[in-house]
């Protein structure tokens, strides 16, 4: 175990970029926003000066022990499932316990971070977080359908359940999932709108009817630790999609210092295109009510995860 | 340690350095003063280049904004949500009516003087600030703000006897927490 | 002028059917003065046959040296495009008058008004006392003779120096070299 | 049926959903709203008490603090109403100037709803559109009167002072450019499939009761019922100019978003007739001395069309300097208390803030 040290490095680097890319994607965002609706908009450093603002708050207003634990479940949650999914595949710097992680794992440790959030926030007592819970549990119910359907949709076609062997399949083969089975990919395109809680589906933290949500009650330190988890869990995702559908990042035989930043400059170019996709769909669009969320949920979206199981059963 | 002094001055620094740069102000418009914070906020003027932000609860808000008259109802309310602000928490004042009561100043119904009831950092005056001197307000602000000299809540919390005095003459029945601990 | 023709017609039917006096104001403008417990069976009728739907407005006027207080209802029909004022006078001390809630819901509002600024008592009013003010141990303060500047002055803070702004005057002196007179008092209100 | 949980929400005075500073209390089942009611006062300063003790010139500056979307017809309509009282004729290029401003506040009142509409339905490219282009009729205010919101222009006996030369055709090229920016946000907010899902069939204001509760303006044209009071009761000169009053069937948001949308555009047009069509001559009938006016004694009731509907001032003079008793009714009197508390129910809490917004309710106009 002579690269243990190795192995180590490698995780710890994992978090800490994990961290920077999903606060710099949403900065970029932020100032990207602020280009389409015309003016300049904030530095695209400023979710990290939020961030430091918040941590440095005098004052911390917690409600009970779910009220301090909620922040920590949704840091924990998300640096675990971190751990469990490829960043580079067969890359002797981020392993990471990649190889263990299998889809289903994945998608049960996903559930944890809305679980810490819903838990915190029903501890708070504030009605808009205990609506604002309902409401994220019942979006979350509406798009898990989809993006079940789609992963089913892959395991049966490549009788397997580890996300490495996913890409390693393709890799050798040289075509992408996206096109292997483009249902499955469409199905799991529109989970992921629901997923980033983009403009037609934020209605979990609507600041128009609910006054944000669940996060109402938490601020300084809380609200800080919830946004850097939700930092890294929108990292975890595009990193999972890119993997499962856009063939992974970086080519597994050598693993020299050039060839793996190579790999993570590919992986960002990726992530960042899949990044795009929900925001520009929630640029121009109003949100939808709650049931009519669920409702486009298990339209359209879940006819192509069924669609993309038969493709993947009958046709391949 | 004994360059402790100087390491809390860089803590410090930093500190005011990422408060300054970044304020959520609190989406609440308790006067007439209201309808030039979204022009601030929107396209032409653009507060959120200086890292301005709207917080939808005073849980995550830094900034409260008296934006023009206040009336007693109106007082209570206003009141709850500062001490619900966390630390370090700013107050603007807008316009004159928050100064010496402006217009209104022979109302029954408003406050003539917004700092015998809760501490205030900022002054806008004029009879509905635009949203430029709004913007050199908030830049007045980011200045205090990074030479530590806004410090408020502190002095809202040590004084809490002068200030409840102040307010409960003009609240009557005070159904409200005291904060006597 | 137009000759009112619509407008004499409408008064000459309201005061024969409740013989009561009225007046033309001007084109589009009736008024009709009724007695206190005439007023609701004056706008159910106007409300009815004549076609006047739209209640525009409800106001009281404090007329303190007659101690009265002159309720106004203004009643319009969008097919004359004519304004019917009902206009009535209830005393003053003890205030009371019934409330017309059954023929426009909208009214509740305004007798809410009234009762709180100025006391006057609409018997089976639906709605909680505090409308506008919240704990107000005062007169209702829109009568006559509540003074609000001797309130405002003794309950809240005013900034000392407002009187006769007389630092505002001298730096305005210093800035400009000249002697800026003590302009307050010129145009003071009292 | 077990009976759910009715828990209370206040959307109170402090919520990012409330339009201004008031406090709806909703009895909530599940998502759905079981009552409301509608809590006002906030912004209560007494300022009829307040008229009473300033002369006739000074009340006029008080009022156009009255309610800050669309200040402007508050001014007219004490104008009016004192005019009628004085008998005091207005010269004909006041009347078209005036009826230039009530239409630029008209415009950029709209504006503002498009902001409030859009923004209370997640959709936060619109606000950011609408009110930055708002800027551009408040820089045509700010020339004309020297203030972006409280103008103070309009007074009894006409206008403040005369238009500056070359705003005329400054206004007109900004009509131009806000004209092609309003096909823009149709575009992004009408075409959009989801704002109409939400937008149709909620917060409906049946069209037998619409005038029974005191409905007006655009709420009442959403209904299907065309009533304008610069047709039944043409003030200034709007008999001089052809526009047209649009309507809609349904009473739900859409219909109310489909008026406004066509009302916009006939502002423009109105603009652009009276600029064409105004004379030469004086702009204002001086006042001898505005601190020492006194107006006859009598009754006066005017009413101007503002963008959330009828605006009346009952004004009542004693002979003396002072005005003895001004009584204010905004369209928002019967929309934010009685109508909302009717309509409310059966809604989906999403849709509260929504409908406040398509009422168009100002909070102030209710206790002012």
């Amino acid at each position: 175990m002579e690269d243990l040290g190795l192995k180590i490095f490698g995780a710890i680097l994992t978090t800490f970029m994990a961290f920077a890319v999903g606060m710099t994607y949403g900065g970029i965002v932020r100032k990207l926003t602020a280009r389409v609706q015309n003016r300049y908009g904030p530095p695209v450093y400023q979710n990290f000066l939020d961030l430091l603002k918040l941590q440095s708050k005098k004052t911390n207003i917690a409600h009970g022990f779910m009220g301090h634990m909620a922040p920590v479940w949704i840091i924990i949650a998300a640096v675990t499932v971190l751990m469990f999914i490829p960043i580079l595949n067969g890359n002797l710097w981020f392993p990471n316990l990649s190889f263990h992680g299998d889809l289903i794992f994945l998608l049960y440790m996903m559930v944890f971070g809305s679980l810490g959030m819903a838990l915190g926030a029903g501890q708070t007592g504030n009605p808009n977080s205990a609506i604002g819970v309902t409401r994220g549990l019942s979006q979350m119910v509406g798009y898990e359908i989809p993006f079940v359907l789609a992963l089913v949709a892959l395991m049966i076609q490549y009788e397997t359940t580890s996300v490495q062997d996913l890409t390693q399949i393709q890799h050798e083969t040289g075509v992408w999932n996206a096109f292997a089975n483009p249902f499955a990919f469409l199905a799991a395109l529109f989970a992921s709108l629901g997923m980033f809680r983009y403009s037609p589906f934020d209605i979990v933290g609507a600041p128009a009817e609910l006054a944000s949500g669940p996060v109402s009650e938490f601020g300084g330190k809380y609200l800080g630790t919830m946004m850097s988890g939700g930092a890294v869990f929108a990292f975890i995702k595009l990193t999972l999609y890119v993997h499962l559908f856009f063939g992974g990042a970086g080519n597994p035989d050598n693993s020299g210092i050039w060839a793996t930043l190579a790999g993570i400059g590919i992986l960002l170019i990726k992530t960042f295109l899949l990044y795009m996709i929900p925001v520009f769909y929630g640029w121009i669009n109003p949100r939808y009510r709650t049931e009519q969320a669920i409702r486009y949920f298990w339209g359209w979206p879940t006819a192509l995860g069924i669609l993309g199981v038969l493709w993947a059963v009958y046709i391949y | 340690m004994e360059n402790d002094k100087n390491s809390q001055k860089i803590v410090d620094y930093i500190q005011n350095f990422s408060r300054k740069h970044s304020l959520f102000v609190l989406a609440y418009g308790t006067g007439c003063g209201a309808i030039e914070i979204p022009a601030t906020m929107t396209s032409r003027y653009d507060a959120e280049r200086f890292g301005i932000r709207g917080a939808a609860t005073p849980r995550q808000a830094d900034v409260l904004l008296i934006t023009g008259y206040l009336s007693t109802k109106t007082l209570k309310r206003v009141i709850r949500v500062y001490e619900q602000m966390q630390e370090p928490k700013y107050v603007i004042g807008f316009g004159s009516c928050t100064i010496n009561g402006g217009m209104y100043y022979d109302s029954y119904n408003t406050i003539n003087g917004l700092d015998q009831y809760l501490p205030v950092d900022v002054y806008i005056n004029g009879c509905m600030p635009r949203p430029e001197s709004v913007i050199s307000g908030f830049v007045k602000l980011q200045e205090l703000i990074q030479d530590g000299k806004a410090n408020n809540g502190e002095k809202y919390r040590e004084n809490l006897e002068h200030y409840r005095t102040n307010q409960k003459k003009i609240i009557k029945n005070w159904k409200m927490p005291d904060y006597n601990w | 002028m137009t000759d009112l023709v619509k407008e004499n017609k409408l008064l000459d039917a309201v005061s024969q059917a409740f013989k009561i006096k009225g007046k033309v104001i001007r084109n589009r403008r009736v008024e009709v003065y009724a007695d206190k417990n005439m007023v609701s069976s004056i706008l159910l009728f106007a409300k009815k046959q004549l076609g006047y739907i739209h209640m525009a407005h409800m106001t009281c006027v404090d007329w303190i040296d007659q101690g009265e207080f002159e309720l106004v209802y203004t009643i319009y029909s969008p097919i004359e495009k004519i304004t019917l004022f009902v206009k009535t006078r209830i005393d003053r001390e003890n205030p009371e008058m019934e409330n017309i809630d059954s023929i426009w819901d909208q009214a509740n509002t305004y007798e809410r008004e009234m009762r709180e600024m100025f006391g006057i008592e609409f018997p089976g009013l639906v709605g909680e006392h505090d409308f506008i003010l919240e704990d107000w141990d005062q007169i209702p303060p829109m009568r006559k003779e509540f003074d609000t500047h001797k309130y405002s002055a003794e309950t809240f803070f005013s900034r000392p120096g407002r009187e006769d702004a007389k630092e505002v005057r001298d730096e305005l002196s210093k800035r400009s070299g000249t002697i800026v007179p003590d302009f307050a008092k010129k145009y003071s209100r009292e | 049926m077990v009976r759910e949980k009715e828990t209370t929400l206040y959307l109170g005075p402090q919520h990012p959903g409330i339009t201004g500073n008031m406090m709806v209390k909703l009895k909530v089942q599940g998502d759905t709203v079981v009552s409301a009611s509608t809590h006002v006062g906030y912004l209560h300063r007494a300022f009829e008490k307040l008229i009473e003790r300033r002369n006739w010139i000074q009340a006029f500056t008080l009022l156009c603090r009255f309610c800050v979307p669309e200040p402007d017809p508050m001014e007219l309509t004490y104008a009016r109403a004192v005019e009628d009282l004085d008998n005091r004729e207005v010269p004909e290029r006041a009347k078209y100037i005036r009826v230039i401003v009530m239409e630029l506040a008209r415009m950029q009142s709209f504006m503002l709803w498009y902001a409030g509409q859009a923004g209370s339905a997640g959709l936060y490219m619109i606000p950011q559109w609408s009110v930055g282009d708002r800027n551009y009729i408040l820089d045509l205010f700010e020339d004309l009167t020297g203030g972006r919101i409280y103008h103070m222009y309009i007074w009894p006996g006409g206008v403040r002072r005369d238009i500056p030369e070359g705003w005329a055709d400054k206004t007109l090229r900004t009509m131009d450019y806000i004209e092609k920016r309003l096909d823009e946000y149709n575009k992004v907010l009408f075409d959009n499939t989801i704002f109409q899902k939400r937008a149709q069939g909620v917060g409906i204001v049946p069209k037998d009761k619409a005038i029974e509760w005191g409905v007006v303006g655009p709420v009442l044209r959403g209904t299907g019922i065309k009533s304008d009071v610069r047709i039944d009761e043409p003030y200034e000169v709007y008999d001089k100019i052809d526009f047209d009053i649009p309507t809609q069937e349904g009473g739900d948001i859409w219909a109310r978003a489909l008026v406004r949308k066509e009302e916009i555009r006939q502002s423009i047009r109105i603009i652009r007739q009276a600029i064409t069509h105004m004379p030469g001559g004086a702009y204002y009938n001086k006042v001898s001395n505005p601190m020492k006016w006194t107006v006859p004694a009598g009754q006066a009731w005017a009413r101007t069309e503002s963008v959330r509907g009828e605006i009346g001032f009952h004004v009542t003079s004693d002979g003396g300097n002072k005005p003895y008793r001004v009584h204010v009714k905004g369209a928002a009197y019967t929309h934010g208390v009685t109508v909302l508390e009717k309509i409310l129910p059966g809604q989906n809490i999403a849709d509260v803030s929504f409908i406040l917004n398509s009422l168009g309710v100002c909070p102030p106009e209710i206790e002012r």
